[in-house]
């Protein structure tokens, strides 16, 4: 097979390889809460205003829920130092509680 | 009269043709987090697809064969091989993206989880392929893809300061998280540069039996069409900076996109938002299968033509049959859309120089073009284009690595 | 039908049979080579084996394999004298008839066994 | 007497030596004409375009990349042969040999 063949194919076997890369480091867990809670408080604004359907809220909350879950397992690993831990601790409580009030607003 | 039916369904067709689950999600991603600031890259993307397609459909119109036909009669096997295998397991993948896209439109109106979708999206777009001919096919798509205008009416309600979207049309360099602005600059180019589009194109050239005297058509076409459609996806970019941007919400799930229009424009904007993404993606899925079909029947001889009846042309019917279920397939068992997305998209930019640098080759042979060969400024901008694409095969890999997922 | 450009105009040509249907390229050709005569273009050759046999020893393999995987071991390729040709321009026509060529044997298969079956699929026309 | 066979596609490509053994290009080429001999028309090879890129040789394997050399790249070192099929001993089709030397070979570019 000609050289250029081959270096194509060791090309997308690389590329299939990449899709696995180590653990984000925190800011960008941090910011991935930050992320999902805005996406909570957006839903509820939106929800209250008749522009979404609850079938749609619902399903924006358990993608929040899956990466609130997601998060709380693994960002000890992210999180080395004791004020890292403060923040992780904040941004899971902001999150969980966007979640709630969504639950509110589209259960009632 | 025929030429003016022509030319609105040619600008019809790349308008409708033009969004589809990767611009949207890539646009969407990109005004997400980086604001106005990519916009540059929508625009080059929209320029270089327009001038690919105006040069395959001339190639098509002039010659009356289709991109693929050329690239395997000229190149002879051994070369046609490369092309063959790239964009037919790049097109797979987008494939699937796409009927993931239709899948979540369709989970986000009935609250049922979008794996029940794919096979159901599957038969319906078969359906579709087995008995309708080929203006059906594409009018009927593309009428529906205007929908997609939605985007731009969500875009101005939003009230964008123009000036910096005027600056954000010029290259820029980003401020922070270097690698993610140009793993998406890379997605957004994937998205719109894609080979099917080209390859459908030139070949819906010769099923419309286009001659020599709908070069003026082609360029409106690809030229007036690709922009009004790239527009669109720079109205996502720009709703997405004025929605998702200030508010931090990046978009990790493509159930958030719908945030974009369910904003400015309420419940409307909200059945708009799943309207778009189910027709659009639809359309794509459409494009792609029968795109990938043509390039199989074409590369091999067989007969083939979507006016034809499956009986007359039997391997090109099966294949788009075998291809749009096997498609469907990864969504049904849950593969996530979305970085399926991105993973097809950046694979897309990294498969262009196989069917751009022949173009090189192709749009200079009179014994093709005869006088319609390329002047210098389309040679300058295809070789251009040539390098660009090269350098998006070599950015592809660590970009996909540093700022992917 | 002057002079004949045997890589340019011949080789990976679109073939159509007597009713201008597509029936394959021209996927080979071969030559016969005579002591002190010139080598005179003999046969035609349409199948996947002589695609494949022109890429590579792995295109081979895969070709095969692929074959297996669908239970067919024999090869259908079609063998045609280049005498048959009657005109040479954007494609290649040939004196045949497309079901009598072994070629087409899959997609003559298809078209009957499964094609055919489903409502909607005979006709010329759409 | 039915003469041995040889395939087109490996020819093309092929590296062809002269008379001393000096590499002189790859096959680009084989052009052919009818002859009507014995009552028959057939399709014969009258001659044998070999390309030369005196810079891009060694990847100058493949068509696709002749092509583009030979339409973009014309100063540089791109020279044509086009040998007679009776000058070209084809005994070997893995190894063609042309039966003069470069130099008295019709040579175009």
């Amino acid at each position: 097979m000609s050289a250029p063949r081959r270096a194509l194919l060791a090309l997308v076997a690389l590329f299939v390889s990449a899709g696995c890369g180590s653990p984000p480091p925190l800011d960008k867990r941090l910011e991935t809460l930050g992320s999902w809670t805005a996406t909570m408080q957006l839903a509820k604004e939106r929800h209250g205003a008749g522009a979404i359907t609850v079938t749609y809220a619902t399903q924006l909350r358990d993608a929040a829920d899956e990466a609130f879950q997601q998060a709380s397992t693994t960002i000890g690993s992210s999180a080395r130092t004791r004020t890292d831990s403060a923040y992780a601790a904040t941004a899971l409580d902001s999150l969980r509680n966007a979640i709630r009030q969504l639950e509110a607003e589209i259960g009632s | 009269m025929k030429k003016w039916g022509e030319l609105a369904l040619g600008i019809v067709t790349s308008i409708g043709g033009f969004l589809e689950v990767g611009s949207i999600a890539t646009s969407a991603q990109g005004g997400a987090e980086f604001g106005y600031q990519l916009a540059w890259v929508l625009l080059l993307g929209t320029l270089s697809l327009a001038m690919l397609m105006e040069m395959t459909g001339r190639l098509a119109a002039v010659s009356k064969r289709t991109y693929a036909d050329l690239l395997r009669e000229r190149f002879g096997f051994r070369f046609f091989v490369v092309p063959l295998v790239a964009v037919f397991v790049v097109s797979l993948l987008v494939l699937m993206s796409e009927i993931g896209g239709v899948a979540i439109a369709l989970q986000m109106a009935s609250g049922i989880d979008f794996r029940w979708w794919a096979i159901p999206i599957a038969l319906l777009g078969w359906f579709l392929l087995w008995r309708g001919n080929f203006s059906i096919v594409e009018q009927g798509t593309a009428m529906l893809g205007l929908v997609a205008i939605s985007f731009a009416v969500g875009a101005l309600v939003l009230h964008p300061t123009w000036p910096t979207l005027g600056r954000a049309l010029l290259p820029s360099l980003p401020s922070h998280d270097h690698a993610r602005y140009w793993y998406l600059a890379v997605a957004i180019l994937g998205a719109s540069i894609s080979p099917y589009l080209y390859l459908f194109y030139s070949a819906g050239a010769v099923e419309d039996e286009w001659t020599i005297e709908h070069l003026s058509v082609n360029r409106v076409t690809a030229g007036a069409g690709n922009v009004f459609g790239g527009g669109l996806a720079i109205a996502a970019l720009v709703t997405a900076a004025l929605v998702l941007a200030p508010r931090g919400i990046r978009v990790e799930h493509y159930e958030q996109i719908a945030l974009l229009l369910a904003t400015p424009l309420g419940r409307t904007g909200f059945v708009l938002f799943i309207a778009t993404l189910f027709v659009t993606c639809f359309g794509a899925t459409l494009e792609i299968v029968l795109a990938m079909a043509y390039l199989l029947a074409q590369g091999f001889g067989w007969s083939w033509s979507e006016n034809l009846k499956p009986g007359k042309d039997a391997r090109f019917s099966t294949s788009y049959s075998v291809l749009i279920l096997l498609a469907a397939l990864p969504i049904a068992l849950g593969a996530d859309p979305l970085s399926l997305t991105n993973i097809s998209m950046v694979l897309t930019a990294a498969s262009l120089p196989v069917t751009v640098v022949p173009l090189l080759v192709l749009m200079n042979d009179g014994d093709i073009l005869s006088s319609h060969v390329n002047g210098w400024p389309s040679n300058l901008a295809l070789v251009v284009m040539g390098l660009l694409s090269l350098v998006l095969l070599v950015a592809a890999l660590p970009l996909q690595l540093l700022g992917g997922g | 039908m002057g002079a004949l450009r045997l890589f340019h105009d011949v080789i990976d040509a679109q073939l159509v049979d007597r009713h201008q249907e597509k029936i394959g390229r021209v996927d080979e050709l071969l030559l016969e080579l005579e002591e002190g005569k010139p080598p005179r273009v003999a046969t035609i050759v349409i199948g996947g084996a002589a695609r494949a046999r022109r890429v590579g020893r792995w295109m081979v393999a895969c070709h095969r394999a692929v074959h297996a995987l669908f239970g067919q071991h024999e090869e259908h390729e079609s063998r045609v004298q280049f005498e048959a040709v009657r005109c040479i321009a954007d494609t290649i026509e040939l004196d045949v008839e497309a079901d009598a060529l072994d070629s087409m044997h899959l997609e003559q298969w298809l078209a009957t066994h499964i094609i055919c079956r489903i409502p909607g699929a005979s006709g010329e026309r759409k | 007497m039915s003469g041995r066979t040889v395939a087109l596609s490996d020819l093309l490509g092929r590296v062809v030596r002269d008379a001393d053994g000096r590499k002189i290009g790859r096959i680009e080429e084989l052009n052919a004409e009818i002859s009507l001999e014995q009552g028959r028309s057939d399709y014969v090879v009258t001659g044998f375009s070999v390309g030369h890129f005196e810079p891009f040789d060694v990847i100058a394997t493949g068509n696709f990349v002749q092509q583009l050399v030979r339409r973009f790249v014309r100063a540089t070192g791109y020279s044509r042969y086009e040998i007679p099929w009776d000058w070209m001993d084809l005994s070997d089709p893995e190894h063609p040999r042309a039966l003069r030397r470069a130099d008295e070979l019709p040579r175009f570019g």
